[in-house]
């Protein structure tokens, strides 16, 4: 059944070629700090992997469970959410909501023997550019060994 | 604690003190598991009269749908009500209190050492009659009577923590405890021997052994370590019914997200799922359901198994939600039903914890 | 006052903290506001903190939205690189000259993409990262600038200096925006009212030749720490010694730095001496770290938590009976700090690196801004208020207000505090003006 | 009723081989080759071997996988081609295989505009009946031994367990396909293929296919087939109306009910995404319901549940096309397409109408006559719950 | 096959995407025309929806911004997509643009393949495909964004000041008159405070015209938000009424620390122990100190930080007014020893080194200890180097902290206002909003904040003034924010996660129909709630789940040409 299992068409899923593959990852960044240190980091000249896709959300807590398996299962390789450091959310409290969401969806998938890998949940203030290049560069390569996401190809979703 | 002494079978002592309580107008009305025999089935009912009680049982060892989420609606009326519920359905109708669902202004809940419930389909081939006489049996002899649901089973939460009053049964009829000053006052007056007693210890100790066991075995016969080829096998035959949320005592939202438009697939995405998986399965968004329901409710899991009777692809749901649950209110050293003071843990947060996400 | 109606204008000097607030809230459609900045870029000096006691919350997350909101708003003319060159008039009608110095670069052109400075072979001192990396003759001082458009140093440009004829920013520029000709500017605005929110500095330790700074690597200012922790900053936050470039393994704060010189305590040295133990806890794992004080100052509801619940153990607070004789000595990354304890006795103290916590002082343009708008300076140097005790935020001068540490040391609390004060003592005197000059003036109450 | 193979116009003859399995997934693979479709909508067996998915594809390989003739249905292919054109018609030829029950529901889905049938093509066959999905979950082998013999005889009485509804199931051939595989036409090794409509013979026309001689054999068997059904749904109708007798009878018939509303979840004509009667509108006031209580003595909860049953019918009776899957999933083991089959035939007689025609025939309560033929709605009439003595 | 089914406007949908070079920033590094092809060749799943996609080298200039008027207008475009900087630098900009034409606002959107693709993908064909992805992205979404229409209220500019102390007088002066009109509600007989119902600031209070006083009164219920609260207040002996005000003013002040609740103090009524307030009012009152048996006293000391152990911090005012004291002493009685026992002085701020300077020169003794336990008259005190010491003085003025006044907690629970660990009412943001609070409008004047000196306090005062004057001015209107949350009644069950998890009280429930209701008035868009709801009932305007996951989806969807691992960006953990 394995060949019914995971039978997708040929590599429609991701594109292999002497880099090996390359990870999609989607990326919710708060307005205020995450998605203003991916700014600094793109005004610094910071290279980073063609992985990443950053979308801008008000708040991290905005965030909320259903919308990370969501995103895992229309085939995100890679799933990152970034919030402004403990103590320091916009919204007061926001981002504490967020990471208890975020331990939930977590723990779910470590219990159904998903990797959570692939989800991500980091801190990223907005003079931190530099850590938001280093996240990006480490998270894709983290991935890239992990491999493109099993629901790419899975027919039974 | 202070405790009646009945000669009586816990079932029949319970219906005895329902009708006494109507009788003496301490309670408007009483919920209760009721035999309906012409129909050869059984139903869970409310009596506002001690004539309709003649039909009660109490203690049937079936659920025909979760007491706690009938309850839940009702116990926001005006009225005196008495409830009697299993420990699961307790601890669920405490869980939805907390969702400002239901109160205990006006309730009186009586509970028992719950021997646990056979499963939907066994009311259909044996009759409420047969089982409620096998489970008094295996409660005199404070067993898990056989047949009961897996999930019943393994239930380790099968002593009520927070009910007014707690009935347990013995070698010769039971004792009816009278756990809260509600319960106190409500019973003024009701006949009896009393004694100063608690259920039996070591009984307790040893169900309880016996469940934990039959538990972990239950888990470990999961396919759910697969990741999503696991998942697959499990959920796999899923005919999208949502039925599982609808009987989930839980689940206490009336219209639910995973029905609503935006989750729908539309013509791009399965057009985008043709030309990059070569197909795609419809209706889509089982895995979907499955998981966000966790995300949602597991960590408030009571583990009633009503989702595993109710589900029509025969998917061991409840195990592999209370499974799940059990890690998720770990996470936040919650227990659900536990105490209606106990925040739900998606509405708070404490500053320091979790330090290993972000 | 020749009758003309009240000016609602106001001109606020100075676009730190204090005067971004005191803007936003003034600018309306009903009133501009003219911000007057010294330096190229706004944001003052909270940008330059990584992270702010007592909450440690990332500065530059708490101000940029407020940078950006005063960028945006239509309602607000920010002149950066600017200054105020005369003040005439009386409340509600002033007129003010505002040199705006040659930038040499567009506003509008240029969209900061860095080609030019790229270009430019001219290295010197960044200023604005305490020296401790370099910049361009065409520079922004460091990345995220706001605006995030370079100037060029007149004085430094081959071109401009004379030197020789480099053009090659003009060159590198796609978007035509470096203007070598371009010029001072003299620019007349008439305003209802001013706020003087220029800021202050932090001392300099160069006279206490015993606390060896300027001469031993291992001595640093306040203001070069906070840079060395900065992850936009000259090391990435990387915390490491001038020179050698190694991680310290321990590190002294010296408390009270210039206290007795400047003749009062500034009220926020210790809180930051306690964020910088903070940061070297944070940054350098099992560092020690000593505090050498006298009085500790932790005034508020949120201070003394934060002093206690900073990282560092309480063992390192060495108690100095009198700071103006703590000495610094040493060679390389090894530091000998001398003090006299309790008893008077000289106890020392070796560590790899030393914090200087300095006193907070006028901005040297303070004195000069005063002479200009003429204002009367307090004993110390601030621009004082008229009242010394009230809470009126008017300076000597009727219709010029002053908020921030332009008028004392204080943390961003109080800026921020005085800011908005002075805000509303603003705007009720330019509607009390309005109201007293044309008869029934703004003050109209909804139809409803 | 037997839909006219000749009003496509034309039979074909496709070679058995294997069997009728292997058989159909050639056609399939050939049409799919030979792009006179894009992709095929058809049952596959998941990776368990427990049950069937839905799978729309283009990839042979999947579809060389599939099982066109499943012996459950544990989904109604009906809610498949909702899901998938609701929001707009496909620009993607698709070619599906259904049971002639779902390809009705699918009919009646198109008059209640949830399934845009332009550019589907439907393909059925001679339907021996489906096993109930719990049987096979628990043991596949046996069922699906059990399912070949009912192919083979073509006739549900050759295999226990089969859905109550099945055996009384007349509309069990070619009712209104494009394409019908003629199951129990077969004949020297090859069963008849019939064209149902235009577009059906374009794509038999273009596979290269033997035309077949004639249809008579088929004919006549699903003839007799038919005949012994409507024998057992006679019956079946006789025991369901003598059940279903005013509101006593209707509680009784309903007494198991646990409320999860799962027979309208898998049911194909209920499309309303949410329903009504889940709603806050229909939940009975606290308060309220305790007076109603009083004045019985008592109530049964969860309430409201006979105004479910009877609202539904009320609702979508008129289009059930009897496929079972409600009783196949009702985890109290109620026989409720029995009450629906049996309540919706007599609604469509009164309004002579037959559900799952794409006859251009609106859907009755999309129109009206000046004069309406009396007689459904007693029954509900009596089934006020005010009148119950336990609801 | 038409992607936007169901979801587009009537009409046929035409989406103009422009695409700024930047000059070299964006065209140096990604190939436009070959966005532009890519971009239309993918146009097909559009199926309905016409794209116009043009370069233009600097969409934020003069010219840039008429060009895409022009455009809007003459393509009758229904929906714009601009690719170029990030949102933070032109978002606003190109909003205006949309303002100005026919096309709503909500109708466009930017998207940043500048800071997040061309200045950070060296190689130019993984740059061009990130584009490709991230516009095909912003395609998708602004199909299904809906236009949103800004609501104006009308707001009342009068304000309600609860508490006639030093702060509420102050305030309630800064703010009356130019047509707004101030209630103070003052607890105690009159308003004074700590000033005294006799200083001219008080006197003035009364005076005002436009300054209405409640006395002997306190606020018993409040609903409403910024520019329109109505507020009950009742009268000691007498009726309630309701007073509507545009903001509030929290100034109840504080109370001092009861000295011997610390540890460390003990004293009873026979010993000679007079506290740091009740002496600065005999003094001020033209006493002068004596002891119980009517003797001057020969030496005195006053006993720094108070309480400070127990409460967790320092007052910051204490010291100065000690030291004050202790140099009136002097003066009042040159004769007497006057000893001022404590460790760390705080006297921040010009004036305080002034005083110390004073106190040592009036020849104020003072004594530094690590620790200082009194008992009844009898100190024992710890010096620096922990050598003990004992020593009894005639007189002991212990100095306490400042704690928050009793009515705090009501108020905070009847205004939605969270308290900080000391007990004070929390501040909204500790350093850019220090005198507001989590429920917008009401803020906070004076010690109620927490401890500080007078000048502080009237400076919160100004503080509280200044955003008012500046934020309700009559005839204008409030715009709030589109950007926010609504509740879809049919899904809400009232749970109440949502008003759980919101910090500024922007959702209530509704008991009558047994659901949560957002106050569009009050919030501020951030979407928590979203993230709180399981029923699916909460949307937040502009980033529902579908416009988002239909972003996503769309950019995931195309694959770009893979590239060797850039080096990681060096940072420090």
């Amino acid at each position: 059944m394995t060949s019914a299992r995971n039978h997708g068409a040929g590599d429609a899923g991701e594109i292999r070629s002497e880099g090996g593959f390359s990870p999609r990852i989607a990326a919710f960044l708060c307005k205020w700090c995450s998605y203003t240190g991916a700014d600094l980091a793109g005004t610094s000249r910071l290279q980073y992997p063609v992985s990443i896709i950053p979308i801008q959300v008000m708040c991290s807590s905005r965030v909320d469970p259903v919308f990370l398996i969501q995103a895992f299962l229309s085939g995100a390789d890679g799933v990152l959410v970034g919030g402004c450091h403990p103590g320091d959310c916009h919204y007061e409290t926001g981002n504490y909501h967020a990471r208890r969401r975020f331990a939930i969806v977590r723990e779910v998938f470590d219990s159904m023997g998903l990797e959570s890998a692939r989800l991500r949940l980091s801190w990223i203030s907005a003079s931190e550019g530099p850590k938001f290049a280093q996240v990006a560069a480490e998270y894709t390569s983290r991935i890239r060994e992990a491999g493109p996401n099993p629901t790419r190809r899975s027919l039974f979703l | 604690m202070n405790s009646i002494v009945s000669r009586l079978d816990a079932s029949a002592a319970v219906r005895e003190l329902l009708g006494w309580l109507l009788g003496e107008g301490r309670t408007d009305a009483v919920l209760t598991p009721r035999r309906l025999p012409e129909d050869g089935s059984c139903d869970l009912a409310l009596l506002t009269a001690p004539e309709g009680l003649d039909r009660a049982e109490p203690l049937l060892p079936v659920m025909t749908t979760n007491a706690g989420q009938a309850l839940s609606h009702l116990s926001l009326s005006g009225r005196r009500l008495t409830a009697v519920l299993k420990p699961c359905e307790l601890r669920a109708f405490t869980e939805r209190v907390k969702r400002e669902q239901g109160s205990f202004e006006r309730l009186l809940t009586v509970s028992f050492v719950c021997g646990g419930v056979f499963p939907l389909g066994r009311v259909l081939s044996d009759g409420p009659d047969t089982l409620a006489a096998a489970a008094l049996e295996a409660a005199r002899r404070g067993e898990t009577p056989a047949g009961v649901r897996e999930t019943c089973a393994a239930c380790e939460h099968f002593v009520p923590t927070n009910a007014d009053v707690l009935v347990s049964s013995g070698e010769d009829g039971c004792r009816i405890h009278l756990c809260t000053p509600r319960a106190e006052e409500a019973l003024e007056g009701f006949g009896g021997e009393r004694v100063d007693t608690a259920p039996d210890p070591a009984g307790i100790e040893r169900v309880l052994a016996a469940r934990s066991a039959a538990r972990a075995e239950l888990y470990r016969a999961l396919p759910v370590e697969g990741g999503l080829d696991g998942l697959i096998d499990l959920f796999g035959r899923c005919v999208g019914c949502h039925g599982c949320s609808r009987v989930c005592p839980i689940c206490y939202c009336l219209l639910c997200d995973f029905e609503s438009a935006g989750l729908e697939g539309d013509l791009p995405r399965f057009r985008a799922a043709l030309d990059e998986r070569g197909g795609l399965r419809l209706p889509s968004g089982t895995i979907l359901f499955h998981l966000g329901r966790m995300t949602h409710m597991s960590f408030s899991c009571v583990g009633c198994g009503m989702c595993s009777d109710a589900c029509p692809a025969g998917i061991p749901v409840a195990a592999v939600f209370g499974r799940t649950g059990g890690r998720t209110a770990a996470l936040f050293d919650y227990v659900p039903g536990r105490d209606a003071e106990e925040p739900v843990p998606v509405t708070v947060f404490r500053e320091e914890e979790l330090d290993d996400i972000g | 006052m020749d009758g003309r109606p009240a000016v609602r204008d106001v001109l606020v000097i100075g676009a730190g903290i204090a005067g971004m607030k005191a803007a936003l809230m003034l600018a309306g459609p009903a009133r501009r506001v003219v911000l007057v900045e010294r330096l190229p870029i706004i944001g003052g000096k909270t940008i330059k903190n990584e992270e702010s006691f007592p909450n440690m919350e990332c500065s530059t997350c708490m101000v940029a939205p407020i940078q950006q909101a005063v960028l945006q708003n239509p309602h607000i003319e920010t002149l950066t690189h600017s200054v105020l060159e005369g003040l005439d008039g009386a409340p509600g009608d002033f007129t003010a000259r505002i040199r705006a110095k040659a930038r040499y670069v567009s506003l509008e052109a240029c969209i900061g993409c860095g080609m030019c400075w790229e270009a430019c072979p001219v290295t010197l001192p960044n200023e604005w990262e305490e020296s401790l990396s370099e910049r361009k003759a065409i520079y922004v001082p460091c990345a995220g600038s706001l605006p995030n458009v370079p100037v060029i140093d007149a004085e430094r440009c081959l071109r401009l200096n004379g030197t020789e004829e480099c053009s090659l920013c003009v060159e590198s520029c796609a978007f035509e925006a470096v203007d070598l000709a371009d010029g001072d500017r003299i620019l007349e605005r008439r305003v209802g009212a001013v706020l003087v929110a220029s800021g202050a500095e932090t001392m300099s330790p160069a006279p206490f030749v015993r606390l060896g700074w300027g001469t031993l690597p291992g001595v640093f200012t306040s203001m070069e720490f906070e840079r060395l922790f900065a992850s936009n900053g000259p090391t990435q936050g990387a915390i490491t010694l001038r020179g050698s470039g190694t991680v310290p393994g321990s590190a002294a704060i010296v408390h009270c730095v210039g206290r007795a010189e400047a003749g009062y305590c500034s009220g926020v040295c210790c809180m930051a001496a306690f964020k910088y133990e903070r940061f070297l806890h944070h940054r350098i794992p099992g560092v020690r770290i000593f505090h050498v004080h006298s009085d500790l100052c932790v005034p508020g509801k949120a201070y003394q938590g934060f002093a206690d619940g900073s990282a560092g153990d309480r063992s390192g607070l060495l108690y100095s009976s009198s700071m103006p004789d703590v000495e610094v000595s040493g060679s390389g990354d090894s530091l000998l700090v001398r003090y006299p304890d309790a008893s008077g006795a000289v106890a020392e103290v070796r560590v790899d690196m030393v914090v200087l916590a300095t006193a907070i002082v006028p901005d040297p343009s303070s004195a000069a801004l005063a002479g200009t708008a003429g204002l009367g300076l307090d004993a110390s140097g601030f621009v004082g208020t008229a009242d010394p005790s009230g809470g009126s935020m008017e300076t000597s001068r009727p219709g010029v207000f002053v908020a921030g540490t332009a008028q004392g040391p204080m943390d961003i609390q109080g800026a921020v505090i005085q800011a908005q004060a002075a805000a509303g003592q603003i705007a009720s005197l330019l509607d009390r003006l309005r109201v007293d000059r044309s008869g029934a003036g703004s003050g109209k109450r909804p139809a409803s | 009723m037997t839909g006219d193979p000749g009003s496509g116009g034309a039979a074909f003859l496709l070679p058995v081989g294997e069997g009728p399995d292997g058989a159909i997934l050639g056609l399939l693979a050939g049409a799919l080759e030979s792009g006179a479709v894009d992709a095929l909508l058809l049952p596959v067996p998941l990776p368990a071997g427990d049950s069937f998915a839905w799978i729309l594809t283009r990839d042979p390989a999947v579809a060389a996988g599939g099982r066109p003739l499943p012996p459950v249905m544990p989904v109604q292919g009906a809610r498949a081609l909702r899901d998938l054109t609701r929001k707009g018609e496909s620009d993607v030829r698709i070619l599906a295989l259904m049971r002639p029950c779902e390809i009705r529901a699918a009919r009646e889905l198109a008059k209640l505009g949830q399934v845009r049938t332009d550019g589907l093509l439907l393909a059925s066959w001679d339907c021996p009946g489906a096993l109930c999905s719990k049987d096979h979950v628990a043991d596949p082998d046996g069922a699906g031994r059990r399912f070949a013999g009912m192919i083979a005889a073509g006739s549900p009485d050759a295999g226990g367990g089969v859905r109550s509804s099945c055996p009384g199931c007349v509309d069990f051939s070619m009712t209104d396909a494009d394409v019908h595989f003629g199951l129990l036409g077969e004949q020297d090794g090859a069963l008849p293929v019939m064209a149902g409509s235009p577009a059906g013979r374009t794509l038999l026309g273009s596979l290269g296919l033997t035309p077949a001689a004639g249809t008579a054999r088929w004919k006549l068997r699903a003839e007799m087939e038919r005949e012994r059904r409507e024998t057992s749904r006679r019956a079946a109708d006789e025991a369901a109306g003598s059940k279903l007798r005013g509101a006593e009878g209707l509680l009784s018939f309903f007494s198991a009910c646990i409320g999860c509303r799962i027979c309208r979840a898998v049911c194909p004509i209920c499309h309303c995404r949410l329903c009504h009667f889940d709603s806050e509108t229909p939940r009975p006031d606290p308060d309220a319901f305790f007076d109603g209580a009083e004045l019985r003595g008592g109530a049964s909860l969860p309430a409201n549940r006979l105004l479910f049953h009877v609202g539904r019918m009320t609702h979508m009776s008129l289009s059930c096309v009897s496929c079972g899957q409600c009783s196949d999933a009702c985890p109290a083991g109620i026989p409720v397409a029995d009450a629906f089959g049996f309540v919706g035939r007599a609604a469509r007689e009164a309004f002579g109408y037959e559900a799952g025609r794409g006859d251009g025939i609106p859907h009755p309560l999309r129109t009206w006559r000046r004069i309406e033929p009396d007689g459904i709605g007693g029954l509900v009439r009596d089934a006020e719950p005010g009148a119950c003595a336990h609801e | 096959m038409s992607a936007s089914a169901g979801v587009r406007p009537a009409g046929t949908v035409r989406i103009g995407v422009y695409l700024c070079e930047c000059g070299p920033n964006i065209a140096g590094r990604i190939d436009l025309d070959a966005v532009r092809d890519a971009l239309l060749a993918e146009g097909g799943r559009y199926r309905g929806a016409e794209l116009v996609v043009k370069r233009y080298g600097f969409l934020c200039s003069g010219p840039g911004k008429q060009f895409l008027t022009d455009e809007i207008r003459d393509n009758g475009l229904t929906h714009l997509v601009v690719g170029a900087c990030s949102p933070r630098d032109h978002d606003s900009t190109f909003m205006g643009v949309c303002a100005g034409t026919d096309l709503n606002p909500y109708l466009y959107r930017i998207v940043n393949i500048r800071e997040h693709c061309a200045w950070v993908i060296d190689d130019p064909s993984g740059a061009t495909g990130q584009a490709v992805s991230y516009l095909l992205g912003g395609i998708s979404r602004v199909l299904r964004q809906s236009p949103l229409h800004e609501r104006p209220l009308e707001v009342n500019p009068d304000v309600l000041v609860i508490g006639g102390g030093a702060a509420g007088m102050e305030t309630s002066l800064a703010l009356a008159g130019n047509g707004r009109r101030v209630v103070l509600v003052e607890r105690g007989p009159a308003p004074g405070g700590c000033m005294g119902s006799s200083s001219a600031a008080a006197e003035a209070v009364r005076r005002h015209p436009d300054i209405r006083i409640l006395r002997e009164s306190e606020v018993s219920k409040v609903i409403g938000f910024l520019g329109n609260f109505e507020v009950e207040v009742t009268r000691r002996d007498g009726p309630a009424e309701t007073v509507a005000a545009g903001a509030i003013v929290l100034a109840i002040g504080s109370r001092t620390f009861e000295p011997t609740d610390d540890p460390d103090v003990s004293y009873g009524p026979d010993d000679d122990v007079v506290p740091l307030e009740a002496m600065e009012r005999l003094l001020a009152g033209g006493g002068e100190p004596l002891l119980r048996d009517g003797s001057p006293p020969r030496s005195v000391a006053l006993v720094h930080c108070v309480g400070r152990g127990e409460l967790g911090y320092c007052s910051g005012s204490c010291c100065a007014r000690a030291l004050a004291l202790a140099a009136r002493l002097r003066a009042v009685r040159p004769d007497m020893e006057v000893v001022s026992v404590h460790r760390d002085l705080c006297l921040p701020g010009r004036g305080g080194t002034g005083i110390l300077d004073r106190a040592d020169a009036s020849g104020v003794g003072r004594i530094r200890a690590l620790r200082a336990v009194q008992s009844g008259n009898e100190l024992a005190v710890e010096a620096m180097d922990g050598t003990p010491s004992k020593r009894r003085f005639d007189l002991v003025i212990p100095v306490p902290g400042t704690v928050p006044a009793d009515d705090t907690g009501r108020l905070a629970a009847m205004l939605r206002i969270p308290l900080d660990e000391q007990g004070f009412f929390r501040e909204m943001h500790r350093m850019v909003d220090p005198s507001g609070t989590a429920t917008d409008g009401v803020f906070l004047a004076g010690t109620a904040h927490g401890p500080k000196d007078l000048r502080t306090a009237l400076r919160f005062a100004g503080s509280c003034a200044g955003q008012i004057l500046t934020r309700l001015v009559p005839g204008e209107r409030l715009v709030p924010e589109v950007k926010v949350s609504e509740i879809l009644e049919a899904y809400c069950t009232g749970c109440g996660n949502c008003r759980e998890v919101c910090v500024y009280g922007a959702i209530h429930a509704d008991p009558d129909r047994g659901i949560s209701v957002v106050n569009e008035a009050v919030c501020r868009g951030c979407g928590n709630c979203y993230g709180s709801c399981p029923s699916g009932a909460l949307r937040t305007r502009h980033f529902t789940n579908e416009q988002l996951l239909r972003e996503v989806d769309e950019a995931l969807r195309r694959r770009v040409p893979v590239l060797p691992e850039p080096p990681v960006a060096e940072v420090h953990p």
